[in-house]
């Protein structure tokens, strides 16, 4: 009898199912093992007949439930407490659905300044009234899943690594919970690390690193300490796969910018990169966007609404 | 599940209302919703964009270099385009040139990425709707196709990996890149990587023509009359072009916007918003693209359509004078021979797409074998400023708009995207409507019909 | 022994029978917990000399709160029992029975191979002289006094209050020089060198209490000759304090009386006067009669002045062999000099005592220890009553029926007094008998009683740090004994706060480091000289490195100490012991090049000529010196007149003709000091200069010389030869840094142009020599030692000590000292004082074999530390380190792996690594984040 | 005590040095000062060793004001500690601010041993702020979330 899986994105993009077809021959062999019962991306699941209004949404029931994407409507809403009702084991899949994502960034803002944007100041857009009719009403924020609906399971990653989603559905098919990694990124980083006392100060992304293209990653230094804002330290491991690969930007040579979430569940990305900065003696007050160290991890109140002149 | 019983509309009319949600086999979230008038005919279908996220609003403040990794999000499925775009918009604020080697790395990836894209699209999503028999939903799907055609699917499963593993092992990441940047590109190419990408690159177009000779075969002879029929509209097409010959480009070319009748407007990136206007709907949290250029306004009717155009491959294919590369010219001779210029099928999507995916496997070769591609000269240093900036690649859905502007600090002040999918709102509109009105008669309705509905979104690839 | 006076000394060097009279204490300071009921109860109120009399205290009382040891002490003179009342009211209140009415004095003979007499002195008592309005206004006040008004602790609590009315103070006078450098009305020609730097510190206090305060300075010369005093002075007058340049001598009422009348003369000669609601006099340093007294007891020498009388060369030892002296008797100085004296003296006596190191001390014994590491938490909970301190506020037994029901908490027991003897048997038994692994102690401080604790855990067989207390004494009882029920629910918290973190408390296996008993001193000089001599005088090895073909260091180019002793012999001298003595190996033009490990076991590479050899060490002196600065104004190098001070010495001992024959000679002071580059004084160049000119003037009476000076600061005794200088005749004027003195070259001979201030006009002096008093400048080789060692430099490029004021010839990495000017310039004796404080510093590490290391350290948790480095430089120690594994030779494209390591010799446990990491990679023992994060929690448990 | 929030017990913790303001809180004791009993003090061995996430962790649990303690600067035993601290105190600021909370609600202190005194006055007046500003928004069930390590919206 083979597990049963729902599969539904919410306020995401689609890239944490295309990662999960990224498993490469591992996605072929887990069709032998699971059975996708709900998975609109792949195939013809319906909320409801073409004649059955649209408040009552149906999703067959499965042992497990992924979500990717946060919670930006009242139909995503509606769509996870379904998933939660109809699956025993939810699973938030991604960083979306795990932290809120890039899309929390819009927490920053409310939805009047976003409707004001969009649909009556854009450069090209003939101004008109925001959407009302049949769309869901936005919530006022994105929200990360456990905020709206108890969640067992956490796969970060935008998007998670293949191994990490191919690692976790083992374990769930085994009826075992998926282990999360207390490390951060900077366990599988090869950088030469020398101590980052002598930084001072923090650049922007302008230059490339300094490192020598033939040369392993491993002798290239630190790109933090090359005072690049890689918030490696602060993000939890897992993009390297399991390979005994570099994490991925730094194979890019660009430094980490936190898309697997803080390294300790309930941790804060921010805080905890300002301390090591402040304590390092390298100045915080001048970091441009200092809050997009959360651009990953956003929802849970993270971000705050900012006041923001209107521009010009 | 009982489709053709009859419902009744929360005003109370004996009007009916068909829905269809989700829309399957897509990235996004959509809805189709299928008014029928009282003998039951489709009277008018709509479909209806249900999420929005905002980018064009929290992308305000952020520093511009910045940018490129963030927009990857837009979609899961092109980040590599949205990435690409935004960085040409990004250097056109701070007024900056990225070195040759760094522009045809720039191209590599996103053709690259175009190759990968194509096969998902092409096997995953729409194919299930060729190769499998109609009727039953639940299974019209790839993970059906694997379980009837194991070979078939382990082949395209590899190929799409393989696509992405080669970009992962040069850049670092395939989905979400970082590895493109304001000024050029994060890493040089070393001779060693640039031939072990050629391996694969050799395999990947072996595999395009095996994909053609396969459709041409198996997928093609499926379109009579009634499927070239299929979501049939009228319309004019946007698409990239090289601005010295006239042939298909990606990246790095002038847009063509042809009017139904095949004349065209050339102009550059940044003039986009002289030609373009977008109409806004209350019942889609998309917007409507049209033609503003053109001068008469915007209308969905599909008798009498203003200002629409469409985008993707079949318009790429339709504004291109020429392909540069023999293997897709050839085809596209074949083509345009077969259905005229510009072609109107919607279903002809599909072939177009995979006359794209070979020279997209072609190009991959050609741009390998460019000897600038391993020059260790790969940036140029960039300077925060206020500036303005237009970013245009072609996503496998269609031209791909970023414009940005920034502050004196070098953050963006102001953001307006337009993505390849929203250019086709109004076609895709029009194409469901007109297959609604097509098909669904005296209020018979059932599985099949509808995804033949579905089918004329999915063209679109949206 | 508190309370204790000498009374003869008998013997000789190496064996002295010392008399001692021990004064009661009336408390048995072994009973005694300083609770302090006793003084809550003392009707007697007495005026408290601590607070210059400006508080009053009990009868019974503890003379300031940090004194050692804290326990309580009647004051017979006062106590109504001890003057034949009937009060035993403190008796009654003391829980322990530790009032003994019926103590006496007693005799006491010692045997001892030193004595170190460290007295200190006393202020000066402008009273007696009756100048300045002391004692007639109640606004004016010592220095001494006006330290208490800023104390926070203090009468007014730091609040700067007119004593007449107490109102807030808006103007204040600072008078210098009070009880110093007066030798016409009290024969005190000595400076007390601390009161100009005290009275710019309490100005500055008073300032930064108030900002609106306005505050004159009236000095005569401004002496921040210390390190980093200069840029201390010069803050001062960026706050806006004014400095006068003027000697008031009276002090007059005004109309109000809440200010007196202050008369002086202002820059431009104008005589002023001015109002002050507060006027503070600075005064002075003085021995006092108890002082002579003991000099006599003890049979040494004491100066005119009244200090002890010792010699440049050996600046700690008396006149009498085996008796030494430190602190202000041997002369006004700072804490920084007495530390430093004290260590010396420490050095200086212990020289003749090393053979009978150890040979009255024993070690303690403890059982094997229990392993408890896969036991589940049982937790002992004790609470102590503290007789009735505690259990008269908290509900004891109600305390101990919560702390059953915490969890882990298997067992709960109060006690009367929990550091009793009895009581510690007692929970040994509790321990053995109920299986308890983690143990809470609510009673009072960790402070004074972990220590206790831990060694009852030890006794038990525990591992010491599973111990934890909840303060519920100190901080509690005592504090909220008016709100008894709140009281009892802090309690509670503060319980369940301890067992919380108890439950995570985990055993650390104790460390020690093998020591290294040999030495590596680093530079040649005076200070590298005379520590290599002390440490091998005790038996220590000595590696000696010079990077000079020779020793002596900048000592060769001086001739006489201020006090005249001749500096050529000397260092022949030390040369020649050291080249003899067999425990020290000399490598000249040597320098260390590379170093690694820590206390007592450092490892560090010298290069010879003859090629490199490691050197195993323990401990490492630093003794690297200082040069002298090349100026490059003043025409210097341009005319053949004009010298620096060590060329001028040289030639002059030398017999050179145009000093010979010179007839006016002009002396510039700060030259290349106290500039915006080199903000510092050079603290040996106007004792130098006036040294010089005594001399010129010495050899010929006709000579005209000059000394050109911004402040002259002949510090401490050394005021003397200012003073003489004056009588025989040179002329002293005060330049100002704005208005430098000019060179003018003249066919004949050279002239110096300086502007008068007594006749505002330029002044120009001709002069056949031009004498240039140079500034001290760090050597900058040095700066590549503290990189190899990791010490911090200070902004001039001199060593920075650990501490300016506590430990000022250590540095925070252990096993590493500092001497000489190195450290910052310093005169011949202050830099022999340095290097024996060094040595008694370094031989406290050099004595043992094993090094017991501290148990409160940073671990690594391998699970949880990813290398990310955020730590590594936050690590004021240098003791985290990153290891890369070797690469295996297979594994292609994989990175080498990277380790996060503590050393843990060079770990003190200030867990700044475990506040940056973000992931709980390191931790601190017994601090952890989850051991503090627990605590959090527990205190916000709203039960 | 207070006009603005009658019968409102602020809870405060506080880090405190045990070099500086844990001895000075303990010689309060031994001088009897009464303060208020609302502060509860955590030793640490240095204010350097307090990390930022404890702080962030005390507001989230519930507390109302949070306070550390070091020794006066120049003063630490550990070269820089409190120094590390006042760098941090700019991201706990932050925090405060990211977590609608007041800036008053968070104090960094310096002391010396002595300074028993302020000690007490400083304990008496931050609880009467605290008063005055009333309960942090995260106080009720502050434990549930707590559990999850995650802050809930306010």
């Amino acid at each position: 009898m083979p597990v049963t899986i729902a599969a539904e994105v919410l306020s995401g993009c689609t890239g944490c199912e295309i990662a999960l077809l990224n498993t490469g021959d591992g996605f072929l062999k887990l069709l032998d093992r699971i059975e996708i019962v709900h998975m609109p991306l792949l195939m013809d699941s319906k909320y409801f007949g073409p004649d059955e209004g649209s408040e009552e949404i149906d999703i067959p029931r499965s042992d497990i439930g992924f979500i990717s994407g946060s919670i930006r409507n009242r139909e995503q809403l509606l769509l996870a407490r379904t998933m939660r009702e109809r699956c025993g084991v939810i699973v938030a899949f991604g960083t979306c659905a795990a932290y809120g994502g890039i899309p929390a960034l819009i927490n920053l803002f409310d939805n009047k300044d976003l409707f004001r944007r969009y649909y009556r100041t854009a450069e090209a857009t003939d101004s008109a009234s925001s959407p009302c009719e049949v769309v869901p009403p936005l919530l006022d924020r994105t929200f990360a899943l456990d905020e709206k609906i108890e969640v067992d399971a956490f796969i970060p990653g935008c998007p998670p690594h293949p191994d990490s989603i191919a690692d976790a559905l083992d374990r769930l098919i085994e009826g075992r919970l998926p282990e999360t990694p207390v490390q951060s990124v900077c366990d599988a980083c090869p950088a030469k690390r020398e101590g980052k006392g002598t930084v001072q100060k923090i650049k922007r992304f302008l230059k490339n690193a300094r490192y020598q293209p033939e040369k392993p990653l491993g002798e290239m230094r630190c790109l933090l300490e090359q005072g690049l804002l890689c918030i490696g330290p602060v993000t939890q491991a897992g993009c390297s796969g399991k390979s005994g690969c570099a994490p991925r930007c730094i194979q890019a040579r660009v430094p980490c910018r936190g898309c697997y979430g803080p390294v300790r569940r309930g941790g804060n990305q921010l805080l905890d990169m300002l301390n090591a900065l402040a304590s390092n003696g390298i100045d915080t007050k001048n970091l441009p966007d200092r809050l997009s160290m959360l651009r990953f991890s956003g929802a849970h109140s993270m971000l705050p609404r900012q006041v923001r002149k209107p521009s010009s | 599940m009982n489709p053709g019983s009859a419902g009744t509309a929360p005003n109370g009319t004996s009007a009916r209302e068909i829905v269809i949600q989700p829309v399957t086999r897509i990235e996004g979230h959509a809805r189709i919703g299928i008014r029928l008038d009282e003998n039951g005919n489709a009277a008018e279908a709509r479909v209806h964009i249900m999420s929005m996220r905002g980018f064009e609003k929290f992308l305000e403040g952020r520093p511009a270099e910045e940018v490129p990794g963030i927009v990857t999000r837009i979609c899961g499925v092109c980040p590599w385009h949205h990435h690409l775009a935004s960085n040409i918009a990004v250097e056109g604020c701070f007024g900056v040139q990225p070195p040759p080697a760094a522009v045809l790395l720039r191209e590599l990836t996103l053709v690259q990425a175009h190759i990968s894209d194509k096969v998902l699209h092409f096997f995953f999503l729409a194919g299930p709707d060729f190769l499998l028999e109609p009727g039953d939903r639940s299974v019209r799907n790839i993970m059906w196709i694997a379980r009837k055609s194991p070979e078939l699917a382990e082949k395209v499963i590899r190929m799409r990996y393989n696509g992405h593993m080669m970009l992962e092992k040069f850049a670092g990441r395939s989905i979400h890149p970082e590895a493109i940047v304001p000024g050029g590109f994060s890493k040089p190419m070393t001779a060693r990587e640039r031939d072990e990408m050629r391996v694969g690159a050799r395999e990947q177009l072996d595999f395009a023509r095996y994909a053609l000779d396969f459709a041409k075969e198996r997928v093609f002879p499926k379109f009579d009359p009634a499927t070239m029929e299929l979501g049939r509209i009228t319309t004019g097409f946007l698409g990239m072009v090289d601005p010295e010959d006239g042939s298909l480009r990606l990246t790095d070319g002038v847009l063509r916007l042809m009017r139904p009748g095949g004349s065209f407007h050339e102009f550059s990136q940044r003039e986009y918003t002289d030609f373009i206007g977008e109409h806004v709907e209350p019942w889609s949290y998309a917007k409507f693209p049209y033609a503003r250029g053109w001068g008469d306004g915007f209308s969905m009717d599909l008798e009498n359509p203003c200002g629409i155009y469409r985008t993707n491959s079949l318009a790429r294919l339709n504004v291109a004078d020429s392909i540069g590369t023999p293997l897709a010219q050839a085809e596209l001779s074949e083509f345009r021979s077969l259905f005229g210029r510009p072609a109107q099928s919607t279903m002809l999507y599909h072939w177009a797409r995979l006359i794209e995916l070979l020279y997209a496997c072609e190009r991959v070769i050609e741009l390998l074998d460019h000897p600038d591609i391993t020059d260790q000269r790969i940036r140029s240093e960039v300077t925060p400023r206020a500036g303005r900036g237009v970013g245009c690649v072609e996503a496998p859905r269609g031209t791909l708009i970023h414009d940005y502007s920034t502050d004196e600090n070098g953050c963006i002040s102001r953001a307006n995207l337009i993505v390849g999918t929203t250019h086709n709102q109004a076609p895709i509109n029009m194409s469901v409507n007109r297959a609604a009105r097509d098909l669904i008669k005296d209020g018979r309705v059932d599985d099949e019909l509808l995804n033949r509905i579905e089918m004329a979104v999915r063209a679109y690839d949206p | 022994m508190t309370l204790t006076e000498l009374e003869r000394v008998d013997g000789e060097a190496g064996n002295f029978t010392v008399s001692l009279r021990k004064h009661p204490r009336y408390v048995d300071i072994d009973k005694c917990i300083a609770c302090g009921r006793c003084v809550e109860k003392c009707p007697r109120q007495v005026r408290d000399e601590f607070n210059r009399y400006t508080d009053s205290r009990k009868a019974i009382y503890l003379k300031y709160p940090q004194a050692a040891p804290l326990k309580y002490q009647i004051d017979a003179r006062h106590c109504i029992r001890m003057r034949g009342g009937r009060c035993a009211e403190c008796e009654k209140a003391c829980p322990r029975g530790a009032i003994r009415f019926d103590d006496s004095e007693q005799q006491v003979e010692v045997k001892v191979g030193s004595i170190i007499l460290a007295p200190g002195f006393q202020p000066f008592d402008p009273f007696e002289l009756g100048a300045w309005g002391f004692g007639r206004f109640r606004n004016v006040m010592t220095g001494m006094e006006f330290e208490r008004l800023l104390a926070v602790s203090g009468p007014t609590s730091g609040n700067v209050l007119r004593p007449s009315d107490g109102k807030p103070v808006r103007k204040m006078a600072f008078l210098q020089c009070i009880g110093s450098r007066n030798y016409n009305q009290i024969h005190k020609s000595y400076c007390s060198a601390v009161c100009c730097m005290y009275a710019i510190k309490q100005a500055m206090i008073a300032l930064e209490n108030n900002k609106d305060l306005r505050i004159s300075v009236f000095y005569v010369d401004v002496r921040t000759h210390g390190k980093d005093f200069e840029r201390f002075y010069d803050k001062a007058r960026q706050k806006g304090i004014s400095f006068h340049r003027c000697r008031v001598h009276s002090v007059e009422p005004s109309e109000s009386a809440n200010e007196v009348c202050l008369r002086y003369m202002t820059e431009n000669g104008k005589q002023v006067s001015e109002n002050f609601e507060i006027v503070v006099l600075s005064v002075g340093m003085e021995t006092n009669f108890e002082t002579t007294l003991l000099a006599e007891r003890t049979g040494i020498e004491l100066t005119p002045e009244g200090f002890a009388s010792t010699s440049c060369f050996a600046p700690v030892a008396t006149s009498r062999p085996g008796i030494f002296a430190c602190g202000a008797f041997t002369g006004p100085k700072d804490i920084p000099l007495s530390v430093i004296e004290a260590s010396a003296s420490a050095t200086a006596a212990a020289v003749r005592l090393s053979d009978v190191r150890y040979s009255q001390s024993h070690t303690r014994q403890f059982p094997p220890e229990r392993k408890t590491g896969e036991e589940d938490p049982r937790i002992g909970v004790f609470i102590c009553k503290c007789g009735s301190n505690i259990a008269e506020v908290v509900r004891v037994r109600d305390l101990a029926r919560y702390a059953e029901t915490l969890p882990h908490v298997v067992f709960v027991e109060t006690s009367l007094f929990a550091c009793s003897q009895d009581s510690q048997e007692l929970i040994k038994k509790r321990i053995g008998d109920e299986g308890l692994n983690r143990i809470v102690i609510a009673s009072c401080t960790p402070r004074t009683h972990e220590q206790l604790f831990r060694e009852t855990l030890k006794a038990s067989g525990l591992n010491e740090c599973l111990v934890e207390m909840a303060n519920i004494r100190n901080q509690l009882a005592w504090v909220h004994s008016s709100e008894p029920e709140a009281a009892n629910a802090k309690a509670m918290d503060l319980i369940r706060m301890a067992v919380a973190k108890a439950a995570l408390l985990e055993p650390v296996p104790a460390v020690s480091v093998r020591i290294t008993p040999q030495a590596l001193v680093i530079g040649g000089g005076v200070a590298g000289m005379v520590a290599s001599l002390e440490l091998a005088d005790q038996g220590f090895p000595v590696h000696l490195v010079e990077k000079a073909a020779q020793l002596g260091g900048n000592a060769r180019h001086l001739f006489r100490t201020w006090k005249n002793d001749p500096v050529p012999s000397y260092i022949e001298t030390l040369s020649t012991r050291i080249r003899e003595h067999s425990l020290i190996s000399v490598h000249l033009k040597s320098t260390v090049f590379d170093a690694e490990g820590f206390v007592g076991s450092f490892r560090s590479v010298v290069q010879k000529p003859t090629g490199n050899v490691a050197v195993d060490h323990g401990v490492t002196i630093l003794a690297t010196g200082a040069q002298a600065f090349k100026p490059n104004e003043y025409d210097y190098g341009l005319s053949q007149n004009i010298f620096t001070s060590l060329e001028f010495d040289k030639l002059h001992s030398a017999g050179d003709e145009r000093i010979l024959n010179g007839l006016n000679f002009v002396f510039i002071q700060c030259v290349g000091s106290r500039e915006p580059e080199r903000n510092y004084c050079s603290r040996v160049c106007c004792t130098h200069s006036i040294q010089s000119a005594i001399a010129l003037k010495e050899g010929n009476r006709d000579r005209k010389v000059f000394v050109l000076y911004r402040d002259i600061r002949t510090y401490g005794l050394r005021e003397e030869l200012y003073r003489r200088a004056r009588e025989l005749g040179v002329i002293f004027i005060n330049y100002e840094a704005h208005q430098k003195p000019n060179v003018v070259m003249k066919e004949e001979n050279l002239e110096v142009i300086v502007w008068d201030h007594v006749l505002h006009e330029p002044f120009s002096i001709p002069a056949d020599v031009i004498v240039l008093a140079t500034a001290v400048v760090a050597n900058p080789e040095t700066k590549e030692l503290a990189k190899l060692y990791k010490l911090p430099l200070d902004m001039d490029g001199f060593l920075q000590e650990a501490h300016v004021k506590l430990r000022p010839v250590d540095f925070a990495t252990d096993g590493v000292f500092l001497a000489g000017l190195a450290h910052y310039p310093k005169p011949t004796e202050e830099t022999i004082a340095q290097a024996q404080a060094a040595v008694a510093r370094a031989v406290t590490v050099l004595s043992s074999r094993w090094i017991g290391l501290d148990l409160v350290k940073g671990r690594v948790d391998e699970n949880k530390c990813d290398c990310c480095a955020l730590c590594l430089d936050v690590c004021p120690y240098g003791a985290l380190a990153v290891e890369r594994e070797r690469l295996d030779a297979g594994a292609e494209g994989a990175a080498p792996k990277q380790k996060l390591v503590v050393r843990a010799a060079k770990c003190k446990g200030c867990g700044f690594c475990q506040a940056t990491c973000p992931k709980e990679g390191i931790s601190v023992t017994g601090f952890s984040y989850r051991q503090l994060s627990a605590q959090v929690r527990a205190a916000l448990d709203c039960g | 005590m207070s006009e603005w929030q009658p019968g409102f017990e602020p809870k405060i913790l506080a880090f405190a040095c045990n070099w500086c303001s844990y001895a000075a809180a303990d010689l309060a004791g031994t001088a009897r000062m009464q303060y208020p009993t609302n502060i509860r003090i955590i030793r640490v061995m240095c204010s350097g060793m307090v990390h930022p996430g404890l702080v962030t962790e005390a507001f989230q649990a519930g507390a109302d004001g949070v306070l550390v303690m070091g020794c006066h600067l120049g003063e630490c035993h550990y070269q820089d500690g409190n120094h590390k601290a006042k760098a941090r105190l700019a991201v706990i600021d932050e925090m405060l601010s990211l977590l609608g909370l007041e800036q008053e609600r968070f104090r960094l202190i310096w002391y010396s041993s002595a300074e028993s005194e302020r000690f007490a006055a400083v304990a008496r007046e931050v609880t009467d702020v605290l008063k005055k500003l009333g309960p942090s928004p995260y106080r009720r069930d502050a434990s549930e979330y707590a559990d999850k390590g995650i802050i809930q919206c306010l």
